[in-house]
C-alpha cells in the first residue's frame, strides 16, 4: 500500500475553511510534493474597484477582501489615497485607528488560536478560546456596532468616535485578557499532547523565511524581527514603542516550527493589549474626520492625481495596497493588493515536505491562512459564455430534479 | 503534562457561559412555542444586549426625504434604489451590507439603523425586508 | 468380510489404482475422467469419515497387509513381520484432513486446469499426491514412512513444476526437491540407525524396546529436523514461499495439508516413537522457539509481500508456529501434573488448529487461484475493485481472511482461543504474543483485502467458474461448522487425536498386544 | 415524510463559496459556548452526506458552482439549505462581479431556502433561521 | 429444546438488543452533554442521540456510485449487531451474562474487533479516499491497541489462575474481584493495569486522542464519510453500544462489586439497586475513561498513536504484570 | 544602509531615482519614504542583481504592480529593505514601462525566489510574457483559462461584459 498517492486537501475540505486546493503527493502517509492551486474564491475585487466603484464604495469592498481582518484593508486605501490626495487626519483619529487595529488583532489570534485547537482535534480548547474571545467580540461591537465587520475608517479620519462611554469597558476587557492569559499559555504551551502535535512540526528555517519573503508571526516565529508597525510605522504607532515579538522572548531559543506560530501569536495578544491601554492614557481630543462633508471629500479624491503604496502590519503579516488615482476619474485608477497570506503560501511547501497527511491541516493552518484575500481571479470564459454559465447549472440543476420527480 | 484535563474536570460543577436565547432546548412544536410566546405563556431569554449604536436593518423616514439620490451614489452594493415617481427611495434588506453609509451622507438625516436583526427568512424579498 | 476392517486398504489403495486408470479414461473422455476422479475422491471421503467415526469410538484400527485377519498383527518373537498400518485418533484426524482438502481441491481443479496441458497427467499425480499423504499418516512403519514421504515429495514436486511455462515454476520445483532430498536423506539415515540398533523398523515395536542412548538422540535430532523442514517451519521455512507461490492453487492447497503430513510425521516421532523417554522438556522447549520464531517471522515477511500467494505462504509459515507452540507446550508439560490441565488443552489446540488451518488456508489459496484465473495475476498492486463483481470469492476471501485471523465465530478463533488459554500457564509472554501475531495476521489480510477486491472497478471480470466456487464452498462449509461448533469438534474430533499422541503405551500395545 | 425528530436535530455541513470569512466565524461562533447551537441539536459535520441542513456563506464564483451543485445533490433528502449574509443572498458587495456565478437559489432552484441578511448576521441571528426552519418543517410535516 | 426455552430465548435477546441500543445512546447522550459542560457549555439535551438516530432512520440512504454495494450495505449491519451481541456477554449488575462459554474473555475482546471491521470494510466498500486512509488509519490503531491490551487481559487472568477455576470466563473474573486477593505490590500492579486500560479506551472507541481513523479535520470524518440515512444511524448507534459495552467490561473486570448484599432487602430490590449501581459504575468509568480524556486532549498524529500504545502504555502494562508476578511469588515466599 | 545611501548607489550606477516621502505618528512625527528607481525593461536583471549584491540584508519582496496606462503597461516592483530595525525600513519600486507591442520582461525568480507566484500573476492578468518563467502554468486562473482575455487590461482584451445574475436576482419569486 506503499505507492506513492496524490490527494487533494479542498477545495472543500474541513481543515480549509476558504475553498483553495492543495495538491499534496504522499508516499504513504508522509508527504512528498505539494502544490497549491488557488483559484476558487476569486471575486474580482480589484476588478471592480477599478471599473465599477467609486472610492467610498471600495472602501467598503475593501473591508470584505477579508472578513477577519477587515480593518486592515481599508486602513490601507485609506492611508494609500490619503497620500495621494494629501489628506492629514487629526490626531485623535489616528490613536482611534491604533486601537481598532490592535482590538482587530486580538480578535484574530484568539480566532486563530481556536482554529488551530481544532486542527489539533482540541475541541475543548477551541470553545475556551472562543469563549475568552467573545469579550472582545463584545467591545467591538460597542464601539462599531457590529461584531465584525467596524465600517469605522473614513478617508481623512474616522467615522465614530471611542468615547467615554466605551473606555471603561475597554479597559475591563484589557484586564479580563491580562487574566486570561496566564491560563492561555498554560493550556497552549504545557499540554503535552499539542507540543507532541506541533513542536518540531512544519519547521520554516531562518533562512527560507527570508528567502520566501514570509511575513508577520510567520516570519517572526522564525526569528525574522520584522513588523512594520515597528519598522515603517503608520497612523500614530510612531508613539509607541513597539517591538518585533520572537519566541525566544519567552522560551529563549527559536526553532521555527507551529508551536514557535503559537507562542508569536500569544505574545501578540499581550502586546496588543498593552498597545490599546496606552493608546487610551494618551488619545488626544479633537476632531476625528479631515472633512465632515462627505461629498466634499469625494470631490477632492476625485481631482487628486498620482500613486502611493501603503503597507500595514495585518494579524498575519505585512499588507500591501499599491493604489494610482486619475484626474476626474471616479473608481481606483490602479488598485494592487498584496495580502500577508499570498506570500505566506510559499512557506508552506518547505513546512510540509517530509511531514504526515496528520500534519497538513495543523501547518496549513499555522501560517493562518485567510485566503479570501488571496485567491483571486479565476475562470472567466469569454463574454457570452459568462453568461452563460450562471444559467447553465441553473438550467442542469433544474433538468436533475425534474429526473429526480 | 495535560494542563486541561483539571479544567475541564472543574467545569463540569461550573454554569455554563451559554446565553440562552431563545430558550435552553428546542421546543417541541416550533409553532405552538411562538403562539405561547405571543400569548405570554413562556418567557423567552432575550438575545445578548445590543450596543447603543448596534447596525440593523435600516429605518426611513419616507416624509423628510428630498430625493438627492446621495444615498444610493455611496451605498457600496447598491441596494438603495430610486422610485423614479415619487422620487423616494427603497431599499433590499437582503442586499445591504449594514454599513450606514447612507445614513452618513444623507442631508435630511431621513435614515437610521434600528437594532432589528433578526431577519432570517425564506423569501428574500419578503416585506419585511424591503424599506420604503 | 468386516469392511470397516479393510477400510485402510481400500484408502490408500483405491485411489492408487484410479490414478491408473486415470489416463486410459483420459484418452476416452475427458468428462467421465473428471467425473471418475471425483466419484473416487468423494468416496475417499466417505471412507474416511467412516473410518475415522470407527476409530475414535472403537480406538486404534490395525491393518496388517496380506494378513487373513488384517487387525491382528502377527507376532514372531516379539516382532512384527509384515507390513502394518496403525491408525489411531491422530492418523484418523490428518487423514480427515487430506481427504477433504483434496477433494475440495479436486472440485476446484475441474476448471482451473485447463485441457490440453496434461490434464489427465494431474490428476493422476493428484491422486497419488494423497496416496502419499494418507500412508504417511496411516503406516505403522519407519521404512514405509520414508516411502510414502518419498512419494508425496516426488508428485508434490512434479506439481508445482507442473505449468513449467513460468520458469519461476521450475525454480520453485528446484527448491522443493533439494529440501525434500536433505529431509529424505536425514531420514533415511536415521532409519537406518534405528534399524541397526534394534533390527526392527515398526514403529511400536521399536518404541516398546527404545533405550534412549547416544544413538538414539542423533536418530531423534535428525527425524525432528527433517520434519520440521518439511512442515516448514522457522529456520528452514525458505522453501515454502517459493514452492506454494508458483504451483497451480489447487496444489498449494494440497501441499499446505502434505506439510501438515510432516508436521505429522514430527509428533509421531516425538510422542510415539521417543514419548517420555527423552528429554521432553527441552525438546517442548524447542519447539515452542520454533513455533514463536515461526510465528513472528511468517507474520512479518508477510506483511510487506505484494505476490499475494507468496504473502499467504508466509502466513502458512506463521501458522505452523501455532501448532508447534500448541503441541510444544503439551510437550513440556507432558508427565506433569499439569499435563492433563494445560497440556492437554495446549495439544488440542496445536492440533485443532493444524485441521484448521488446512481449512482456511486451503480455501484462501483457492481464494487466490480464482483471482488469477480471472486476472492472470498475483500481484496485488495490478488488482482492484474485484468485489463488485466477485462476489461469492469475495465473501469466500473474507471468511478465511477473518478464519486465519482468529476472529469468532469462525475456527481460527476456537483453536487460537485453546492455544491462549493454556499457553499462558507456562508464560504469559506466549499467549500475548500469539494474540499479537494473530493481530498482524489480521492487518495483513486486510491489506489484501482492501488491495484485491476494494476501491473502484478496475477490471471487467466476471466471478469464478461453478467448480471453482463449490471447491471453495466445501473448504468454506468446514469453516463455518467448525467455527459454530467447536465443542463438539474438540470431544469428539480433536480430543481422540490428542489422547493418541499422548498415550504411547496404547500405541505400542495396539500393535504389540498387551 | 419528515419525522418530528427531525427539526430538533440538524447536522450542518458548511460550505465557503466564495465568502469574506465574515460569516464564517460567526457561524463557528454560533457553535461555541456563548451560543452553542448545539442545545438545539445542530452540529457541524464534515462530510455531506451526514448533512441536513447546508450552511452557504459568500457568493458564488464561477470555479464553485459546480462544487456548490454537487455538494447539494450530495446531501441525503429531506434536506434545507442556509444562505448565511447578504452577499451569498444577493451578491453583496461583490454583486455584479465578472466572475459570479449566480446567487445558490437561481443554481439550484429546487429547494428549500432560508436566508439570513446581515453582513454578517449575528449569531443569534443565525440561530433564528433555524428555528424558521423549524417552523417550515413542522408545516410540511402536517401535510 | 423446547418451544418454551425457545420463545425465552428469542424474547430475552430482542430484550437485549433494545435494552443496548438504549443505553448506548443515553449513555452517549450523557457523554456528549458532559463534555458540553466541560466546554462551559449547555450542551444538547440528554435524549439528543435518539432524536439524531430517529431523523437518520427518515433520511435518504445514498449509495455513491462507485461503492461495492453488498458491503457497503451490509457493514453497518454487521457493526451494530457484533457490538450487541458483546453485551450479551457481560454480566450487568447481578444478572448473569445472557450467553455464557468457555473463554468468553478472549471472545469479547475479538468481538471488539468486529464492528471496527465492518467499519474497515465499510470504509473500503465506499471507495472515498479520505474513507480508504480513515480505514488503514483504524487497522493500525486497532494493531496498536491490541498489544497493551492483551498484556492487561493476560495478565488479570494469569493472576486469577493461581486461585484457579475457569479464569477465562468473565463471570468468573468478575465473581473474583482480584483487589481482594492481592498484597500490597499486586494492588499497584492492578493500579497500572487499570491506568493502561483507561487509555486503551479511546483507541478502542475511536476518541479523541486516538481518533485518527475518524479526524475530520483531516480526513473529513474518515471511515464514515460517505455514508448516510439508516446506515450512518446504524453506525451511529454502534458507537454508542460500543461506549456502553467496553465501559462494561472495564466494570467487569476491575470493578464488579455489587452492593445489595450490604442491605437485607427482598430479590427485586436488591436487583434494581444492583443494576443501578452498575449503571453507576459504568458512568465513572465512562466519564474518566472517555469523556475527561476526549475533553481534555488533542488528537495525536497516528505514528505517535502506535508509539504510545506500543511502547508507553504497553510498558506499564508490562510493569503491571510483573508486579503481579512479584506479587505472587513474594506470597508464596511467605 | 539607510535610504539617501541607497538612493545615492543607484545614481551612480545610472539610473533615475527620486524619494517621496510622507508623516506618520502624533507625539513623534517620523518620516516615512519610499524610494521610486526607474529602470529600463532590457536592464532589469543587471538591476535586480546590483540590488541583491549590494543590499546588505536580503531585500524583502513585497509585490509587482501593473497598470495599464494605455500605450504602455507599467509594472512596479516593490521592495522593502532596512527591516528588522526601529524606524529603519524604507520601500523601493522599480518602474519598469513596457510597450503595449512588446510585453515581454525578463523573469527574475532566480534571483528572489518570492516573486514567482507575482509573475506568474502578471503573466496571466496582464498578459505580459516572461521569459525564462520557471513555472509558467495559471497561478490564479483556471487551466482552461481562454488565451486572450486579460483582467488587469483596460484595452479591448479586458474584462467587458459580466454576469448579470446578481443584477436580477430580485427578478426571481
Ligand atoms: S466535501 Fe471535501 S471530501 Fe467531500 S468531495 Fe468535497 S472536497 Fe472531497
Ligand atoms: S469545525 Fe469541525 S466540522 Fe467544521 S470543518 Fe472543522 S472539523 Fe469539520
Ligand atoms: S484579490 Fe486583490 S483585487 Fe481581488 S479582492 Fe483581493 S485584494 Fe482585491
Ligand atoms: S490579509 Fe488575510 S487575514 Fe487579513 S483581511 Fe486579508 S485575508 Fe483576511
Ligand atoms: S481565515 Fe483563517 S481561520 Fe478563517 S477559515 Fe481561513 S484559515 Fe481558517
Ligand atoms: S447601510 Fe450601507 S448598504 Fe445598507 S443601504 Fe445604507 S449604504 Fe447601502
Ligand atoms: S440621501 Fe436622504 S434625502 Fe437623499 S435620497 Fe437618500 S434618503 Fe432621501
Ligand atoms: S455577507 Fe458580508 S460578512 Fe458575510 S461573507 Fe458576505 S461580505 Fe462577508
Amino acid at each position: 500500500m506503499k505507492h506513492d498517492y496524490e490527494i487533494s486537501v479542498g477545495p472543500i475540505h474541513p481543515a480549509l475553511k476558504e475553498p483553495i486546493m492543495l495538491r499534496v503527493t504522499l508516499e504513504g502517509e508522509e508527504i512528498v510534493d505539494v502544490d497549491v492551486i488557488a483559484s476558487q474564491n476569486h471575486r474580482g475585487i480589484e476588478w471592480i474597484g477599478m471599473n465599477r466603484n467609486n472610492v467610498i464604495q471600495s472602501l467598503y469592498l475593501a473591508e470584505r477582501i477579508c472578513g477577519i481582518c477587515n480593518f486592515c484593508h481599508p486602513s490601507n486605501l485609506v492611508m494609500a489615497i490619503e497620500e495621494i490626495a494629501d489628506i492629514e487626519p487629526p490626531e485623535r483619529a489616528q490613536y482611534i485607528r491604533v486601537i481598532q487595529g490592535e482590538l482587530e488583532r486580538i480578535h484574530s489570534h484568539l480566532l486563530w488560536a481556536g482554529v488551530a485547537a481544532h486542527e489539533l482535534g482540541f475541541d475543548t480548547l477551541l470553545h475556551y478560546v472562543w469563549m475568552v474571545r467573545e469579550k472582545v467580540m463584545d467591545v467591538l461591537e460597542e464601539v462599531n456596532g457590529n461584531r465584525v465587520t467596524k465600517a469605522i475608517i473614513m478617508y481623512g479620519g474616522v467615522r465614530r468616535d471611542i468615547t467615554e462611554r466605551h473606555v471603561p469597558k475597554i479597559r475591563k476587557m484589557i484586564s479580563y485578557y491580562r487574566e486570561a492569559f496566564g491560563k492561555l499559555a498554560e493550556l497552549f504551551l504545557e499540554d503535552d499532547t499539542i507540543k507532541k502535535r506541533t513542536r518540531n512540526i512544519g519547521v520554516l528555517k531562518k533562512k527560507d523565511a527570508i528567502k520566501l519573503a514570509a511575513a508577520g508571526p510567520t516570519a517572526r516565529a522564525s526569528g525574522v524581527k520584522k513588523d512594520v508597525r515597528q519598522d515603517f510605522p503608520y497612523f500614530a504607532y510612531p508613539d509607541f514603542d513597539i517591538h518585533a515579538i520572537t519566541p525566544d522572548e519567552l522560551i529563549g531559543y527559536t526553532i521555527g516550527d507551529v508551536y514557535d506560530r503559537i507562542v508569536v501569536r500569544l505574545l501578540e495578544v499581550k502586546q496588543s493589549l498593552e498597545i490599546i491601554e496606552e493608546a487610551l492614557n494618551e488619545m488626544p481630543s479633537g476632531e476625528i474626520i479631515y472633512e465632515k462633508k462627505l461629498v466634499k471629500l469625494m470631490a477632492k479624491i476625485k481631482n487628486s492625481e498620482g500613486e502611493a503604496v501603503a503597507r500595514y502590519e495585518a494579524p498575519r503579516g505585512e499588507d500591501i495596497h499599491y493604489v494610482m488615482l486619475k484626474k476626474g476619474y471616479e473608481p481606483l485608477y490602479s488598485w494592487k493588493v498584496r495580502a500577508p497570506t499570498y506570500i505566506n503560501i510559499l512557506s508552506w511547501r518547505p513546512m510540509l515536505l517530509g511531514y504526515q497527511i496528520a500534519d497538513i491541516p495543523i501547518i496549513a493552518a499555522s501560517i493562518d491562512p485567510c485566503l479570501s484575500c488571496t485567491n483571486r481571479f479565476a475562470v472567466v470564459k469569454n463574454g457570452e459564455e459568462k453568461i452563460m454559465s450562471g444559467e447553465y447549472f441553473h438550467k442542469l440543476s433544474v433538468e436533475k430534479t425534474r429526473r429526480i420527480k | 503534562m495535560f494542563p486541561m484535563l483539571s479544567q475541564v474536570f472543574k467545569k463540569i460543577f461550573k454554569k455554563p457561559f451559554t446565553n440562552l436565547f431563545p430558550v435552553k432546548y428546542a421546543p417541541k412544536s416550533m409553532k405552538k412555542f411562538k403562539e405561547d410566546v405571543e400569548k405570554k405563556k413562556i418567557k423567552t431569554n432575550p438575545p445578548i444586549p445590543l450596543p447603543e449604536n448596534f447596525r440593523g436593518k435600516i429605518l426611513y423616514d419616507k416624509e423628510k426625504c428630498i430625493g438627492c439620490q446621495l444615498c444610493i451614489k455611496v451605498c457600496p452594493p447598491k441596494a438603495i434604489e430610486f422610485k423614479k415617481e415619487e422620487k423616494k427611495i427603497r431599499i433590499y434588506v437582503a442586499r445591504c451590507i449594514f454599513c450606514s453609509q447612507c445614513n452618513d451622507i444623507c442631508p435630511v438625516g431621513a435614515l437610521n439603523m434600528s437594532s432589528d436583526f433578526l431577519l432570517a427568512s425564506d423569501n428574500k424579498l419578503e416585506e419585511n425586508l424591503i424599506v420604503e | 468380510m468386516n469392511l470397516i476392517q479393510q477400510m485402510p486398504a481400500i484408502l490408500i489403495g483405491m485411489p492408487l489404482i484410479a490414478a491408473f486408470l486415470t489416463p486410459i479414461i483420459d484418452r476416452v473422455n475427458k468428462k467421465i475422467r473428471n467425473g471418475f476422479v471425483i466419484v473416487v475422491l468423494i468416496l475417499e471421503e466417505i471412507f474416511m469419515i467412516t473410518l475415522a467415526w470407527h476409530v475414535f469410538t472403537n480406538g486404534i484400527a490395525i491393518y496388517t497387509m496380506g494378513a487373513s485377519n488384517p487387525s491382528i498383527v502377527p507376532l514372531q518373537a516379539a516382532v512384527p513381520i509384515r507390513i502394518v498400518l496403525e491408525i489411531d485418533g491422530m492418523s484418523a484426524f490428518m487423514g480427515l484432513i487430506s481427504a477433504t482438502v483434496c477433494l475440495a481441491a479436486g472440485i476446484y481443479s475441474i476448471s482451473f486446469i485447463k485441457e490440453g496441458n496434461g490434464k489427465g497427467k494431474y490428476y493422476t499425480l493428484l491422486l497419488i499426491m494423497l496416496v502419499g499423504m494418507l500412508g504417511m499418516e496411516f503406516t505403522g512403519d519407519l521404512f514405509n514412512l520414508f516411502v510414502f514421504l518419498e512419494i508425496l515429495s516426488i508428485t508434490s514436486c512434479a506439481l508445482i513444476a507442473y505449468r513449467n511455462w513460468y520458469g519461476d515454476a521450475v525454480e520453485g520445483a528446484f527448491k522443493y526437491m533439494v529440501v525434500s532430498n536433505i529431509a529424505a536423506l536425514f531420514v533415511l539415515f536415521a532409519i537406518g540407525l534405528l534399524y541397526s540398533r534394534y533390527d526392527l523398523l515398526n514403529i511400536a515395536a521399536i518404541s516398546k524396546i527404545m533405550e534412549y542412548g547416544s544413538l538414539e538422540k542423533i536418530a531423534l535430532v535428525l527425524l525432528v529436523s527433517a520434519f520440521a523442514m518439511k512442515c516448514g517451519a522457522v529456520p528452514m521455512h525458505f522453501w515454502a514461499p517459493d514452492s506454494y507461490t508458483v504451483a497451480p492453487a489447487p496444489i498449494t492447497a494440497i501441499l499446505v495439508s502434505a506439510s501438515q503430513a510432516s508436521l505429522y510425521a514430527l509428533f509421531r516421532t516425538c510422542f510415539s516413537l521417543y514419548g517420555n523417554l527423552m528429554d521432553y522438556h527441552s525438546i517442548g522447549i524447542v519447539l515452542i522457539l520454533f513455533g514463536l520464531l515461526s510465528m513472528f517471522i511468517g507474520v512479518t515477511m508477510a506483511l510487506p509481500q505484494k505476490d499475494i500467494k507468496r504473502l499467504m505462504a508466509y502466513h502458512a509459515v506463521s501458522q505452523t508456529g501455532y501448532m508447534l507452540l500448541g503441541v510444544g507446550v503439551g510437550l513440556y508439560l507432558l508427565g506433569s501434573s499439569n499435563f492433563n490441565t494445560y497440556g492437554v488443552k495446549a495439544m488440542e489446540g496445536g492440533i485443532f488448529h493444524i485441521i484448521n488451518h488446512a481449512m482456511y488456508k486451503g480455501l484462501l489459496f483457492l481464494t487466490a487461484g480464482a483471482i488469477f484465473y480471472r486476472l492472470k495475476t498475483r500481484n496485488l498492486n495490478e488488482m482492484g475493485g474485484l468485489a463488485h463483481t466477485m462476489k461469492f470469492t469475495s465473501i469466500f476471501f473474507i471468511i478465511g481472511a477473518l478464519a486465519i485471523a482468529g476472529i469468532p465465530p469462525f475456527n481460527g478463533f476456537a483453536s487460537k482461543l485453546l492455544i491462549y488459554e493454556a499457553c499462558y500457564k507456562v508464560n504469559p509472554i506466549l499467549s500475548i504474543i500469539a494474540m499479537l501475531v494473530s493481530i498482524l495476521t489480521l492487518a495483513s489480510f486486510v491489506k489484501v483485502f482492501h488491495s484485491a477486491f476494494m476501491g473502484p472497478k478496475l477490471h471487467d471480470v466476471e466471478e469464478a467458474p461453478k467448480s471453482l466456487l463449490i471447491g471453495m464452498g466445501i473448504l468454506t462449509f468446514v469453516i463455518i461448522l467448525f467455527g459454530l461448533f467447536p465443542g463438539w469438534v474438540v470431544n469428539n474430533i480433536v480430543h481422540p487425536a490428542v489422547t493418541a499422541l499422548a498415550n504411547r503405551i496404547d500405541y505400542i500395545n495396539a500393535v504389540m498386544g498387551g | 415524510m419528515i419525522s418530528k425528530a427531525f427539526k430538533r436535530s440538524l447536522w450542518v455541513f458548511h460550505v465557503n463559496s466564495g465568502s469574506c470569512n465574515g460569516c464564517d466565524i460567526e457561524v463557528i461562533a454560533a457553535l461555541t459556548p456563548r451560543y452553542d447551537a448545539e442545545r438545539f441539536g445542530i452540529k457541524l459535520v464534515a462530510s455531506p452526506r451526514h448533512a441536513d441542513v447546508i450552511a452557504f456563506t459568500g457568493p458564488v464564483t464561477n470555479d464553485m458552482a459546480d462544487k456548490v451543485i454537487r455538494i447539494i445533490q450530495q446531501t441525503p433528502d429531506p434536506k434545507v439549505i442556509v444562505i448565511v449574509g447578504s452577499c451569498g443572498i444577493s451578491g453583496g458587495v461583490f454583486h455584479e462581479s465578472y466572475h459570479l456565478a449566480g446567487p445558490i437559489d437561481r443554481l439550484y432552484p429546487n429547494a428549500k431556502y432560508f436566508y439570513v441578511p446581515g453582513c454578517p448576521p449575528r449569531p443569534e441571528a443565525i440561530i433564528h433561521a433555524f428555528t424558521k426552519a423549524w417552523e417550515w418543517l413542522e408545516e410540511v410535516e402536517k401535510k | 429444546m423446547n418451544g418454551e426455552f425457545l420463545f425465552k430465548l428469542v424474547l430475552e435477546s430482542i430484550g437485549l438488543v433494545f435494552f443496548s441500543i438504549f443505553f448506548g445512546l443515553l449513555f452517549k447522550g450523557i457523554d456528549r452533554k458532559l463534555v458540553a459542560h466541560m466546554q462551559s457549555r449547555v450542551g444538547p439535551p440528554i435524549r439528543q442521540p435518539f432524536l439524531d438516530v430517529m431523523k437518520l432512520m427518515n433520511k435518504e440512504n445514498i449509495v455513491p456510485k462507485h461503492a461495492v454495494k453488498w458491503m457497503y450495505n451490509l457493514a453497518p449491519l454487521i457493526c451494530l449487531t457484533s457490538s450487541i451481541i458483546i453485551l450479551f456477554y457481560i454480566p450487568i449488575g447481578s444478572i448473569h451474562p445472557f450467553l455464557e462459554g468457555h473463554g468468553d474473555i478472549i471472545l469479547i475482546l475479538y468481538l471488539f474487533a468486529i464492528p471496527s471491521l465492518a467499519m474497515v470494510a465499510g470504509g473500503f466498500a465506499s471507495s472515498s479516499p479520505f474513507a480508504t486512509v480513515g480505514a488503514q488509519r483504524e487497522m493500525v490503531t486497532m494493531i496498536s491497541y491490541e498489544l497493551p491490551l492483551s498484556i492487561i487481559i493476560i495478565s488479570m487472568v494469569w493472576r486469577l489462575s493461581n486461585i484457579g477455576g475457569n479464569v477465562f470466563s468473565l463471570q468468573f473474573i468478575a465473581q473474583h474481584p482480584l483487589w481482594n486477593s492481592v498484597g500490597l505490590l499486586g494492588f499497584i500492579g492492578l493500579l497500572f493495569l487499570l491506568f493502561s486500560m483507561i487509555i486503551v479506551t479511546p483507541g478502542e472507541l475511536a476518541k479523541v486522542p486516538f481518533d485518527v481513523a475518524e479526524a475530520e479535520t483531516e480526513i473529513a470524518g474518515g471511515l464514515t464519510v460517505e455514508y448516510s440515512g439508516r446506515n450512518l444511524a446504524m453506525l451511529y448507534m454502534a458507537d454508542g453500544v460500543k461506549i456502553f459495552a467496553f465501559s462494561a467490561i472495564i466494570v467487569a473486570l476491575f470493578f464488579p462489586y455489587n452492593i445489595s448484599q450490604y442491605f437485607n432487602l427482598n430479590s427485586l430490590i436488591s436487583f434494581i439497586i444492583d443494576f443501578l449501581f452498575f449503571l453507576l459504575k459504568v458512568f465513572l468509568v465512562m466519564l474518566s475513561s472517555v469523556t475527561l480524556i476526549r475533553a481534555g486532549m488533542a488528537r495525536l498524529r497516528i505514528t505517535q498513536v502506535v508509539s504510545s500504545y506500543w511502547f508507553t502504555v504497553s510498558l506499564i502494562a508490562l510493569i503491571g504484570l510483573v508486579l503481579l508476578m512479584w506479587d505472587v511469588s513474594l506470597k508464596v515466599g511467605w | 544602509m539607510n535610504i539617501e545611501e541607497t538612493k545615492q548607489k543607484f545614481e551612480e550606477a545610472g539610473y533615475e531615482t527620486w524619494i517621496t516621502e510622507r508623516i506618520a505618528g502624533v507625539r513623534n512625527r517620523v518620516v516615512r519614504k519610499t524610494l521610486w528607481i526607474r529602470v529600463d525593461k532590457k536592464k532589469i536583471r543587471n538591476a535586480m542583481q546590483f540590488f541583491k549584491n549590494f543590499a546588505e540584508q536580503y531585500p524583502h519582496f513585497s509585490i509587482i504592480s501593473c497598470t495599464d496606462l494605455g500605450n504602455v503597461v507599467e509594472l512596479n516592483y516593490h521592495f522593502a529593505l532596512g527591516y528588522g530595525g526601529r524606524l529603519e525600513e524604507f520601500v523601493i519600486t522599480f518602474k519598469i514601462s513596457l510597450q503595449k507591442n512588446d510585453l515581454r520582461i525578463d523573469s527574475i525568480a532566480d534571483i528572489f525566489p518570492a516573486i514567482i507566484y507575482s509573475e506568474r500573476e502578471i503573466k496571466e492578468m496582464m498578459g505580459i510574457d516572461v521569459i525564462n518563467i520557471p513555472d509558467g502554468r495559471h497561478m490564479f486562473l483556471t487551466k482552461d483559462f481562454p488565451s486572450g482575455i486579460y483582467p488587469w487590461r483596460r484595452d479591448e482584451t479586458g474584462v467587458k461584459e459580466t454576469n448579470k445574475l446578481y443584477e436580477r436576482w430580485k427578478d426571481e419569486a
